[in-house]
């Protein structure tokens, strides 16, 4: 009988080694839906992971669709390490497009560069706000973050819903709902020309590097750790898990603020009824695959956005259904769970041993 | 190999939605049919509007399409910001405001098929109450509720509707839901403008009429729809791809109606053979040109008139509609 | 041990004459398990006979629990043999071991808080039992056995001798055959005890064999026909008890000779450092124990010992010295050198010169999971500052966790092994090392030396006195009362969290405080 | 206005949640936490729907629909209890996964018309004003939701197996202790689990809205999450909460029928904010909490041998 034998210590190898073997797997796995779907397994693999990187502007693509997912998972790592489920990123990145985005809408008639400052601050306090719902209800109330983060979410895409069907629509714009484009003062600068890789990547690598040092080097990151692994300790210790967890709601909060408002006046240039398609929702896989840590967040924000990118791509080249998106991003987060229980168990054959007299 | 034309087609839903994106692509089939091999289609489905639908332009621009379809009223920025970059490639942008040199836009007079829906209503009724599911109070939505409201009051001065929004295009559950509200609050036809056929299934369980909406949805209420306002797109998309080819294609704007197929009606049934003739003469008064559904007078809610007796509601009025007409209960949000 | 082999033939003669036959109930050959790591059970051989109640000792670790647990099904050997009166059997679960006749009252872990006392009962009993058979049965053996229980509490509210009078009689129920006992007295106070062994002597008069784990080696020379000792998996010694001096017992039990403390003496004329003023505290947790009105003073130089079976509010009386709770009720008010703290944090107090070593060690006192290194900023962050404006000063924790590791023989792969790989002695010194070298004036420990062999159990008994003479005010809380004996210099005894303060302790009778263990808990 | 047609419509709106939520208690009773409720109703949805449209029978339909909810529920099993994987992440991906899936099957299955779920017919006696139309003329699932959670209260309150499986929840090292196959308790309440959420997908597209569309449950199955912590892990209130859950939907569409002049998006928000709010108070009660709630709940368990 094969039996999990936990070790000692943690296996470093594992750690690294487990996503690949999780993304091996995938790959595996595809082949066999791609036969299922009648397609040409090796032509579809290619079309869905590599053909997308071949350009110039597919490799760009792949960078602005990992940008929010970057930023977002980021900060949620931090709250998940601190054992803090904020599942509403997905409301905080609305809100802080609507609050940055609104407050864009009330400058646009101004010519300065302090717009553009601004927008961001509001759209990282609007995210800011949204999180700290959450954790005023835990704190205060003991209430569920997980589940009343993600009502919020309902909440916050709704309320952008009203404002674009209502208070916010351009003027101009026969009653559609969306509001008026931008002034180019409060958009992010391109940074390469002809695509739309913007400053919102330079914030999701800055974002990388901060958390990564909060996490390694400070008090603070200590502090999420121990509360993660051990509460108890945590309570020992003196670390007061309130702030914690107000801490991590803002930062996780903020950060997808600034990824919503990055969005928003990075590459949309205004408000939609709906700013994301789900970003606040696959980051939290983004988290995960990337084993909440900062610079793992950053490789697995790459890879699911290839995921997208190269489903989009995958329709187009050979019409596989958009469906197998999702798919994907489903196994290869199974396969990375089973995965790493190798670096925490140790796999081992025991047979079983019939009893028998000793001499 | 020899050179197809490749069109593409960017759908804002699943293909299997079987409303509006269900329809677009039945079009691009009768495109295919119509061209067979000298054509290629290609779609992407479920496309976000937001920044994923400029990338997937752009990727359908780069990949050899020279004609695009852009289906929703979301792509329109984006559709225009790609067709900056993609000077020979040719886009036809739905239901958009905003033209370009090779950006076209393209529309469909619905509401002469919901006035037409309105008028059955008016006679079928006897409860004198429609329920309307809307999805997003936007001047085309708006605008097809004045019109439903117009047709019955055209026969039945004494018609109202109750509109619940359930702010989304497609959520079956909740649309059903509304529909069931609605029936309980008295109403006996349910319309709707939303793209499942969860409404109608209700109707037909709960006993009461309704209509289709985009496509014949018969066979979802065999007993209970009356008509259904289709949504057919094939005939101007084999005739863009053909001009496309054949070098004539222009950008324009253009809004398409009965007249020109665009819009058609389901056959009508599960009513009195009057209330059919009378929805059959309307049909072919507003083929004809002979009625226009927004012809004066029409009142707003408060009274006012706003179309005068004998005037026809101009262009402006009919693209930002934002009022409701007299007999639509409830304020429409601002 | 040829001598002491031929106690236990006696022994068994004496039977012989009453069964005819000299078949042992319980009998195991050369039983071996192992654990990552570590052979926990080496070729042990074990025969129990009917009617005997035979203990087994041994120190932390050396393997009684795991043994047990083979006995009662729930750890499969690796090797050996089981016969259950003269015919092999493999016991594949504990339901198949209560069928044989085997019952067990475990060390930890076997009542289930948020169900009630019938519940809990029912869990255990295999047998379909009508609701109002099983109430009458139940009645009935605790009538019987003078184990008097009230079937419908819920177990959170019962004190710890009331759970374990459950979990007694849920054994009973059955009639064993054999009852197996892990510790059953280290929760319980003397009297309590002394009426357990009542209930035990009439079983064993009535045929039922026990095994009976303890450390307390005067309850095994007191009650046991037969003893096997263990130490590091193997038995070492059969012996009968009543004829073995219990010096001997420990010194076979340890493998060497015992070494002495000296406590020498304590001048207790120090400064005030601890003062507690009309303690009270109500925690939200309904299982949790609610303190009264605890008052006391220790000053600099002086060794309190809080006396008290387990459950009696020591988790929550640690809590709220320790800081970890605040929110306590009106009036109370706890002032560490001579400054109200009863507001402010662990952290805080930490600052003003306390110490604190929570009993629990695995994700309370330490972080299983991090490294040594990490572990050190758990307390002496702020200390012995190891943080430069937020950021952690990796060289100066390296540093303070090596100095640990050497002053106190910590053994370990070093300074970034993780934590949890430490053994519960090594780690234990490593935690009580951590508080020391901060050099508090004040240092609040519970359990001292639970699960720690006695080598490591000398070390940091003759820290705490240490710390003591150079004028800190040290408090410990412990369940043994010979550890309380041995380094403290006053006594105090907690019972249903209130706490009566006996004072000198070269003053007070086992009788005195065994009275106030019992205290009024069972005034509910 | 037609009270007790308001109350069927309720009832309607509240059977998938009840459904998925009673399934849910039980497993949170065992002590495992599944997010993974909304993917398990989404391939119970489509597998029901496909199965009745290939083979005509509702019955089948419903079953398969059981069925598929329940093997989802076992991989979820497989991985939490044998591969120790976090509960939380894997129940998330458990909802990605069965979002895509669900779409992937589904697409040969859109725009395809079934009957809807037969419902009882008793004549005359269905037709009794107000108790005959509610509790009689209802399709079997919407007595199956009924007889569930009067199931699920008996079982989890009177019979042994309900005992064990409370047990279970509240200490696994004890159960374990006592002998009780803790893993094999939990893999078979995940699996009850699963195979109500099953159902409750098979609800959804056989019964409410018979029909197959992507993603068609909309979130209802993180409502049936929330609502066994708002029913504190009692069968009873879990349907109380399921009702009124119901109840706030259908009612928040009847007050814009009546012409309030809110704006729609407001009156979309309030099931959402209404779940925080009970929450909330349910919450602040941490005592009631603790006597309810599996203490073991979320935790892994190796046992040794
Ligand atoms: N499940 C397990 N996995 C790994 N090691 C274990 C396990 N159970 C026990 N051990 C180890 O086996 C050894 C024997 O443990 P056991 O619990 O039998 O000791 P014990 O004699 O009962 O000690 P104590 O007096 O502390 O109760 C110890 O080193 C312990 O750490
Ligand atoms: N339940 C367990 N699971 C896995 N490993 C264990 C377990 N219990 C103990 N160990 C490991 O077994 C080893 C022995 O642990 P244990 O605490 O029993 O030591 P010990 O022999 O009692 O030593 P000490 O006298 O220092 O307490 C340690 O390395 C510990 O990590
Ligand atoms: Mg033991
Ligand atoms: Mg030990």
């Amino acid at each position: 009988m094969f039996t999990l034998e936990r070790r000692v210590e943690q296996s470093k190898s594992w750690l690294v080694f487990s996503p690949i073997m999780a993304i091996a797997l995938t790959i595996l796995s595809g082949i066999i839906i791609f036969s299922v779907l009648d397609k040409d397994p090796w032509m579809s693999l290619y079309t869905f992971f590599i053909q997308p990187l071949t350009t110039g502007f597919g490799f760009t693509e792949l960078i602005v669709k990992a940008t929010p997912l970057i930023l977002i998972g980021v900060g949620l790592s931090i709250g998940f390490k601190a054992n803090v489920w904020n599942i509403g990123a997905e409301g905080q990145f609305t809100m802080g497009a609507i609050a940055g985005g609104g407050t864009a809408l009330f400058l646009n008639t101004q010519e300065s560069f302090l717009v553009l400052p601004a927008v961001l601050l509001m759209g990282i306090f609007g995210g800011i706000v949204w999180g700290m719902i959450p954790a005023f209800l835990k704190t205060k109330f003991n209430a569920n973050e997980i589940l009343t983060s993600l009502m919020l979410s309902y909440v916050a895409l709704l309320i952008l819903s009203y404002l674009v069907h209502g208070p916010w629509r351009d003027p101009g714009g026969y009653n559609f709902p969306e509001s008026e484009i931008f002034s180019d003062f409060a958009m992010l600068p391109i940074l390469l020309e002809g695509t739309r890789l913007n400053l919102g990547t330079v914030f999701a690598l800055l974002s990388v590097l901060i958390i990564y040092i909060l996490l390694s080097r400070t008090v603070l990151g200590y502090q999420f750790k121990v509360v993660g692994l051990a509460p108890a300790a945590a309570k020992h210790a003196g670390f007061d898990r309130a702030k914690l967890i107000w801490l991590s709601m803002i930062i996780s909060g903020g950060l997808a603020g600034l990824a919503g408002i990055s969005e928003v006046s990075g590459t949309i240039g205004q408000l939609l009824p709906s700013v994301s398609p789900g970003y606040g929702f696959t980051a939290i896989i983004v988290a995960f695959l990337g084993r909440l840590n900062p610079v793992g967040v950053l490789f697995a924000g790459l890879i699911m956005a290839l995921t997208y990118i190269g489903g989009e791509n995958a329709q187009i080249e050979i019409g596989l259904p958009a469906a197998v998106t999702g798919l994907f991003q489903g196994i290869i987060l199974f396969y990375l769970l089973a995965c790493d229980v190798l670096a925490r168990y140790r796999l081992r054959y025991k047979p079983f041993l019939k009893a028998r007299d000793r001499e | 190999s020899h050179a197809e034309t490749k069109v593409g087609f960017v759908y804002v839903g699943p293909i299997g939605d079987h409303g509006w994106t269900y329809q677009h692509d039945r079009a691009r089939l009768a495109v295919e049919k119509a061209l067979g091999n000298k054509v290629k289609t290609t779609f992407v489905e479920s496309v976000k509007e937001g920044p994923d639908s400029e990338r997937v332009i752009r990727q359908l621009a780069s990949s050899g399409h020279e004609l695009i379809f852009t289906t929703s009223f979301g792509f329109m920025n984006p559709t225009l910001k790609a067709a900056k970059k993609f000077g020979n490639v040719k886009f036809e942008h739905a239901t958009g405001y905003k033209q370009a040199k090779n950006v076209g836009t393209y529309s469909a007079r619905f509401y002469e098929g919901r006035y037409i829906a309105g008028v059955i209503a008016g006679k079928v009724s006897k409860t004198n109450k429609i329920g309307y599911v809307a999805s997003f109070p936007i001047p085309e939505v708006v605008r097809g509720i004045n019109a439903f409201m117009l047709g019955a009051r055209s026969v039945n001065p004494k018609m109202s509707i109750s509109v619940v929004w359930v702010n989304s295009w497609y959520d079956p559950g909740k649309e059903g839901d509304a529909a069931k509200a609605l029936i309980d609050q008295g109403a006996d036809i349910i319309t709707q403008h939303t793209d499942s056929p969860a409404p109608l299934q209700v109707a037909e369980n709960r006993g009461v009429k309704g209509f289709g909406q985009a496509s014949d949805m018969i066979k979802f209420a065999p007993k209970a729809q009356l008509s259904a306002i289709v949504n057919n797109w094939g005939a101007y998309y084999v005739e863009r791809t053909k001009a496309m080819m054949n070098g004539s294609w222009k950008s324009q704007d253009v809004w398409y109606g009965l007249k020109e197929g665009m819009v058609e009606m389901a056959p009508y049934t599960n009513m009195p053979s009057n209330a059919a003739a009378l929805a059959k003469k309307t049909e072919e008064a507003i083929r004809s040109g002979d009625l226009h559904p927004f012809t004066g007078p029409i009142k707003d809610q408060s009274g006012k008139l706003v179309v005068e007796a004998g005037k026809i509601a101009d262009a402006g009025m009919l693209l930002g509609m934002n009022f409701y007409v007299e007999g639509v209960q409830g304020s429409l949000p601002k | 041990m040829p001598a002491l082999n031929d106690n236990q033939n006696n022994m068994k003669s004496s039977y012989d004459k009453a069964s005819g036959e000299p078949n042992a109930l319980l009998e195991l050959g050369g039983i071996s398990k192992a654990f990552p790591g570590i052979l926990a059970n080496d070729a042990i051989d074990l025969r129990v006979m009917p009617g005997e109640i035979h203990g087994l000792v041994g120190e932390n670790g050396a393997g009684k629990s795991t043994l047990v647990k083979i006995i009662y099904g729930l750890l499969r050997p690796d090797q050996g043999t089981i016969k259950w009166e003269g015919d092999a059997v493999s016991i594949f679960g504990p339901s198949q071991a209560r069928s044989l006749g085997i019952g067990m009252v475990f060390q930890h872990f076997s009542l289930f808080e948020a169900l009630t006392v019938m519940e809990n009962i029912a869990l255990a009993i295999d047998e379909k039992w009508k609701t109002q058979e099983l109430r009458s049965r139940i009645d009935e053996v605790s009538r019987n056995f003078g184990l008097s229980i009230e079937i419908d509490r819920y177990v959170h509210s019962l004190s710890v001798g009331e759970r374990q009078r459950v979990e007694i009689v849920r054994c009973l129920l059955q009639s064993p055959k054999l009852l197996i006992l892990d510790e059953p007295t280290s929760v319980l106070t003397p009297q309590e005890a002394e009426s357990l062994f009542e209930t035990l002597n009439i079983l064993s008069k009535r045929g039922c064999a026990i095994l009976y784990i303890s450390h307390k080696l005067h309850e095994i020379k007191k009650i046991c026909h037969a003893a096997t000792i263990l130490r590091a998996g193997r038995v070492v010694a059969n012996c009968d008890p009543s004829k073995e001096p219990i010096k001997k017992m420990a010194e076979l039990l340890v493998g060497s000779q015992l070494p002495e403390i000296n406590r020498g003496r304590l001048t207790a004329h120090g400064v005030e450092r601890i003062h507690i003023d009309n303690l009270n505290y109500t925690s939200k947790d309904p299982f949790s124990v609610k303190l009264k009105n605890i008052s006391f003073t220790v000053r600099g130089g002086e060794i309190l010992g809080i006396a008290g079976v387990a459950g009696n509010g020591q988790t929550e009386l640690m809590s709220v010295l320790s800081g970890e709770v605040k929110d306590l009720d009106d009036p109370s008010i706890i002032k560490f050198n001579n400054q109200i703290v009863t507001s402010k944090g662990a952290a805080e107090r930490r600052l003003l010169g306390a110490g604190f070593v929570p009993e629990q060690r695995q994700g309370h006192s330490a972080v299983t999971e991090m490294s040594l290194i990490e572990n050190v900023l758990l307390t002496a962050l702020k200390t012995c500052d190891l943080e430069k404006s937020g950021f952690i000063d990796q060289a100066k924790a390296r540093s303070f966790a090596e100095s640990i590791i050497s002053n106190f023989d910590v053994r370990t792969t070093g300074v970034q092994a993780e934590t949890g790989s430490l053994s519960g002695g090594n780690l234990q010194k490593f935690i009580v090392g951590r508080e020391l070298l901060q050099q508090p004036s004040i240092l609040i420990i519970e359990q001292p030396t639970w699960g720690v062999d006695v080598g490591a159990a000398i070390i940091l008994r003759r820290a705490l006195l240490d710390l003591a003479k150079s004028g800190a005010a040290v408090i410990i809380i412990s369940q043994d009362l010979d550890e309380i004996f041995e380094v403290c210099n006053k006594i105090a005894v907690m019972a249903d969290g209130m706490i009566s303060i006996l004072g000198d302790i070269a003053a007070v009778s086992m009788e005195e405080i065994g009275v106030l263990m019992g205290g009024q808990r069972y005034e509910h | 206005m037609d009270l007790v047609a308001i109350v069927l419509t309720i009832i309607t709106a509240s059977t998938p949640l009840l459904l998925a939520a009673t399934g849910e208690l039980i497993t949170e009773k065992s002590g495992v936490l599944n997010l993974g409720v909304e993917g398990m109703m989404l391939i119970g949805a489509i597998t029901a729907f496909a199965t009745t449209t290939i083979t005509n029978s509702a019955v089948l339909g419903v079953l398969a629909g059981a069925a598929a909810g329940t093997s989802m529920a076992c991989v979820f099993g497989i991985l939490v209890l044998i591969f120790l994987a976090n509960q939380v992440a894997t129940g998330l991906a458990l909802t990605i996964f069965g979002i895509g899936l669900s779409a992937l099957v589904g697409t040969g299955f859109v725009g395809i018309a079934l009957e809807p779920l037969p419902k009882l017919d008793l004549g005359p006696i269905s037709a009794v004003p107000v108790i005959g139309q509610i509790l009689l003329g209802q399709d079997f699932l919407v007595y199956l939701s009924f007889f569930m959670v009067v199931l699920v209260a008996y079982f989890l309150s009177k019979t042994r197996l309900g005992l064990i499986l409370r047990a279970v929840g509240e200490s696994h090292d004890s159960a374990h202790a006592l002998g009780y196959p803790v893993l094999l308790v939990r893999f078979l309440a995940i699996l009850f689990g699963g195979f109500m959420c099953g159902l409750a997908g098979s609800y959804l597209s056989l019964a409410y809205t018979p029909l197959w569309a992507e993603n068609m449950t909309a979130g209802r199955g993180w409502i049936a999450v929330a609502l066994v912590v708002f029913g504190t892990w009692r069968a009873g209130r879990v349907a109380l909460g399921a009702y009124l859950f119901g109840a706030i939907t259908i009612l928040q569409l009847h007050v814009q029928g009546w012409g309030l002049e809110i704006a729609s998006q407001f009156m979309s928000m309030l099931p959402y904010l209404a779940t925080i709010v009970v929450l909330v108070i349910i919450s602040r009660d941490g005592a009631k909490i603790r006597l309810n709630a599996p203490q073991s709940i979320g935790k892994a368990f190796t046992p040794s041998r």
